[in-house]
């Protein structure tokens, strides 16, 4: 067994292997098919300090290699979560991170200083980047300025580990990490989905019922690594990388381009096992390769 | 009830028309307990098209053979894979998913199960479960023609079956909604599923003469076992989603306008 | 035969069915596989002012549903075209137009000189978005300001029709569409290639010699889409879309979202008759619903 | 030469190792005429993985048969899908691409065909080219183990065979540039492909020895007939694409540090 621990901003994992937000439930869904405490973390589903209704449906389209999605943040409010599901995600042997989300930065605040009570929630994922959630039309992860006011109202309420979430929807994400970072993010994680849109050429309609949705999956790996790499050069704190993780060589990959960790999300549809999958690949792969620590391979991507 | 991600193997794959497949699923182990309503999520291998996988109702379950069936009707790239595959070949499926169609608990009831084209899927392991609890089962079936009917033997074994076809092919002439058995007996529950049309108008009569009644409904899935939160409909309730509070509902939680 | 005409800026074409720069050399390469003369237009390789020998190979990666190309504008020249292919191209029965790229402002404003010489070529696709032209470390088409700078150049020595290529690296590509609309662009083709990376996890290299390079293929197909849809709303010249068609119902999800015509690109790697196929199929689909004209069907989703 | 996109059919897959497949296609039409050398770009249908064609090199044409033959080696999803063909199902080429060796001139020119590994490939057809024009052709085939020597006596049909393998197993054991055959004789013509260490070994003996020597290269590639631009290999003539000026190569045309 090679060395899987690793340290991300303040968080000490068993493995750099998370699950990503709004892919994973609450973690327990998972729970028939699999072990959900030999994962290094798991991001629960976008949480805003009101309920949400999320979007009408359609919410759904699938595409080359990836699929739209257009949830639009259903959750049942910070309340909820604290009373209803804090009490059980608590008791999972591993990093519970909730991903924070708000339509202003007051909801952000108070959204964090919720979360502050919850001694078993170690951070924060702060989701800057949900294509759905807007700010004068324009989600605050795409201006370095938004950005920064964010995670600085935060910073200053929220006492554990601040990990801020980056959209793709940018033309220059490293940028937004290093304003992010300035504030006192303690890591990024990247990427958010990718806006996108689907159209049924029968009906002449959008297939989403927003027109416009997210788009996640391999097809959008190699932009994910682009940025991860783009970013991991950038900035300081710790990268956690995501966008189109199916197995442990993806997996790689992006620790190759300098991900300290990762996400795997759209994969949990098709195989509600594959963080497991991807934990035992990437073993496999340091074994093979012998390095005796994953912490050996981040960056080592050689030029 | 506990969900398993399974690798089954085809013992037989019925071409019914090549517009439909019955697939006869087996396992060395012993398949798990499934409930009538319930569905699977099934992997689509060797496609460059299909990324996800694709919901089919539980057909039947036959535990002393170990089989399970699932009807394929042939609409995309997904589903033509799925009915072209071939025997011994092995399929990954997801499953028992979602909720079940209640079982009325007085053996007296009268229940109706109305089915349109491929909705009727589930409808057979339901008509074979309500005749094990010792109910009378009636099947109201519609079709575009007599070809689209499938089944007919097998839900004969369980019930007494009525059928539409727009063409008048078979049965009557028309749609399920139409069928005269609706004008002249009163059901206690009525079980449906097909097309979302269908089902409304099967959802109008049950109103308008007060029967219980539960739909099944479809919708675009991502993950299947309540994730990804992508298969909502709307209820009384707000929004739920389809493949883990469904793909049941009784008409009363729904918000169709009927 | 529905009507397939289309005026897209000042170009006649005979239908909507174009061939994107790069991927389709200089048409005659294809005339072995189909008759050329069929299609509505063919923008050639990418032509820079003096010859470029583009990147060191390894300049290709496969990705899921996709490509990654690094090959950076290899050609040989405006002197060369002009006096080796024009010679050839100009007896092709369809709109050629030169795909322009340039290093400096200089460069586009000579190139375009250039070409305004040749008779038979209507048009220039100017393009301010490949991945490889650099202008103080970030592309032309990223910023308003410099997009605007290179067309305002070019339209004023450039008397025939100019279609300007948007980058789809970018945080609001209708903000750019805009800016090159109020310069005098004709039309606007997008989406150029979006910057992505590919890594071997066993030789722990980059798989590009140049690290990055651009994706193009139905894996960007949904973000394509979004893009058109977005600047169809924006501006009021002609749009010309691209990204991921691989048949005739992708081409038609493009003129329903607001292209006036399409281009296709990588799908003709894989089918060199993919083309014609597409232009068939669009012409069956408006004879399947009634539409007597392709224009009908331009911009027509309904909301 | 014209190229054709062509819709072939298996008409065996012989499996030659669970490594190697020797894919016999034919047609109802005429096989178009092809040159040793040539390569076919292959489309691999059935994988979510793989995207582009497969660059297959022309193992051998048999016109009097109308069979075209390809040899697979499976490295990857793309290869692994070609070496699973079963007869009777349809493949869809591109071919012939690319340029191809050149013949001498001279009846009683020496010639040497070195090949490595699956690069024999398209030394089998160009040994019976050469052998139809009357030259007297001698192959020098290397290999891991007398297990990866392919097709050897095909190769016996056309000219006297001579092998390497790194065990041992089957003829000198090493390298084919270690091969006695290259200290005792001197040839007008060598020919080589194979992987790129063994082809740069042939070529330094070639150059050494003042032999005339053509390569054939391989590339990344996404179109194979010379639009993209991808495939380039560096030249005294600057970048030049394998696919189109290639993939067959005189040494005095590369970089190569030899
Ligand atoms: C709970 C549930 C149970 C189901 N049970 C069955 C079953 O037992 N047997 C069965 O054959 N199918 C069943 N379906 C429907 C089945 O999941 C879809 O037909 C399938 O996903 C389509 O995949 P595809 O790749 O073939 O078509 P796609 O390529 O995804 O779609 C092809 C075309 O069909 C349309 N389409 C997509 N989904 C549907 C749909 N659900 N109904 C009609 N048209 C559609 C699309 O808009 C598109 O135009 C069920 C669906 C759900 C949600
Ligand atoms: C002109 C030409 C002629 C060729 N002729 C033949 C032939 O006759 N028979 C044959 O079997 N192959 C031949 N090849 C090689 C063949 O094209 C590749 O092996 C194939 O593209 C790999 O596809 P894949 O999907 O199986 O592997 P991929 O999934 O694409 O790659 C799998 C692994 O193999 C490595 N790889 C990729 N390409 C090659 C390669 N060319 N050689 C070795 N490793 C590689 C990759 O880096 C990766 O690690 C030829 C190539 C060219 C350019
Ligand atoms: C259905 C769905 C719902 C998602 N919900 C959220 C969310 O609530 N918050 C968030 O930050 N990201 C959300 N995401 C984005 C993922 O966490 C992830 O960033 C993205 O999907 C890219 O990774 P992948 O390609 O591995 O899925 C969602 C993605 C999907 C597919
Ligand atoms: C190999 C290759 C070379 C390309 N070269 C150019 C180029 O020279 N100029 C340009 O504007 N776009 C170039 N492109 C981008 C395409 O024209 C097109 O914008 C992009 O590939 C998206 O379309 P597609 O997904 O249909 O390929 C190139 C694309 C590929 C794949
Ligand atoms: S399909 Fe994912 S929640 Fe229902
Ligand atoms: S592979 Fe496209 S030019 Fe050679």
């Amino acid at each position: 067994m090679a060395n899987l621990k690793i340290k991300v901003g303040t968080l000490q994992l068993k493995n750099p292997v998370m699950t990503a937000s709004g892919t994973f439930g609450y973690g327990t869904e998972y729970s028939d098919f699999m072990d959900i405490s030999r994962i290094g973390g798991i991001v629960v589903k976008g949480t805003t300090l009101r309920d949400r209704q999320g979007n009408q449906y359609p919410r759904m389209a699938e595409t080359p290699s990836g699929m739209l999605n257009a949830v639009g943040l259903q959750n049942k409010g910070m309340e909820y979560f604290i009373n209803h599901i804090y009490p059980t995600v608590k008791n999972i042997d591993t990093n519970i991170l909730v991903n924070l989300s708000g339509s202003t930065i007051e909801d952000y605040i108070e959204g964090a200083e919720r979360l502050n009570e919850l001694e078993k929630i170690p951070g924060i994922e702060l989701n800057i980047s949900c294509p759905n959630v807007k700010e004068g039309g324009m989600a605050f992860g795409t201006s370095c300025l938004s950005a920064a006011q964010v995670v600085k109202a935060v910073r200053r309420v929220y006492k554990n580990d601040i990990m801020v979430k980056l959209s793709p929807n940018v033309t220059d994400i490293s940028e937004i990490a290093l304003a992010v970072e300035a504030e006192g993010a303690d890591s990024v994680s990247l990427i958010n989905t990718l806006l996108g849109m689907a159209i049924n050429s029968e009906t002449r309609k959008p297939v989403l019922s927003t027109i416009t949705g997210g788009l996640s999956g391999p097809a959008v790996k190699p932009i994910a690594l682009r940025m991860v790499w783009q970013v991991a050069q950038a900035v300081k704190i710790p990268v956690v990388g995501m966008g189109g993780i199916m197995n442990a060589t993806d997996a790689i990959e992006f620790i190759l381009a300098g991900a300290s960790a990762i996400q795997v999300g759209t994969a949990n549809f098709i195989d509600p096992t594959v963080t497991i999958k991807v934990l035992d690949g990437i073993n496999d792969y340091l074994e093979r390769h012998k390095f005796s620590s994953v912490s050996d391979i981040i960056g080592a991507m050689e030029i | 009830m506990k969900k398993f991600m399974l690798d089954l193997i085809i013992k037989e794959n019925v071409q019914l028309s090549n517009q439909y497949a019955l697939l006869i699923l087996t396992s060395s182990d012993k398949l798990p307990e499934m409930l009538p309503g319930q569905f699977a999520e099934v992997r689509v291998d060797g496609s460059s098209e299909v990324f996800l996988r694709r919901a089919i109702s539980i057909n039947y379950v036959d535990y002393s053979k170990n089989e399970l069936w699932l009807l394929i009707q042939v609409v995309g790239e997904g589903t033509k894979r799925l009915a072209a595959l071939k025997s011994a070949e092995s399929v990954n499926l997801l499953l028992p998913l979602g909720n079940s169609f209640s079982i009325p608990s007085n053996k007296d009831s009268k229940v109706l199960l109305i089915g349109g084209g491929v909705g009727v899927a589930p409808l057979l392991f339901l008509g074979d479960f309500l005749k094990s609890k010792g109910i009378e089962v009636n099947f109201l079936l519609g079709a575009r023609s007599k070809a689209d009917l499938l089944q007919m033997s097998e839900f004969e074994r369980f019930g007494t079956v009525y059928t539409t076809t727009e063409d008048g092919s078979h049965g009557e002439k028309g749609y399920v909604t139409q069928h005269s058995l609706l004008r002249e007996s009163k059901f206690d529950h009525i079980y449906t599923c097909g097309p979302t049309p269908m089902m409304k108008a099967v959802a109008a009569y049950a109103h308008k003469t007060n029967t219980n009644c539960e739909v099944s409904l479809e919708n675009t899935m991502a993950c299947g076992f309540g994730v990804c939160l992508c298969c909502v409909t709307d209820t009384v309730d707000g929004h739920l989603c389809v493949c883990t509070e469904g793909p049941v509902f009784n008409i009363t939680k729904l918000k169709w306008q009927i």
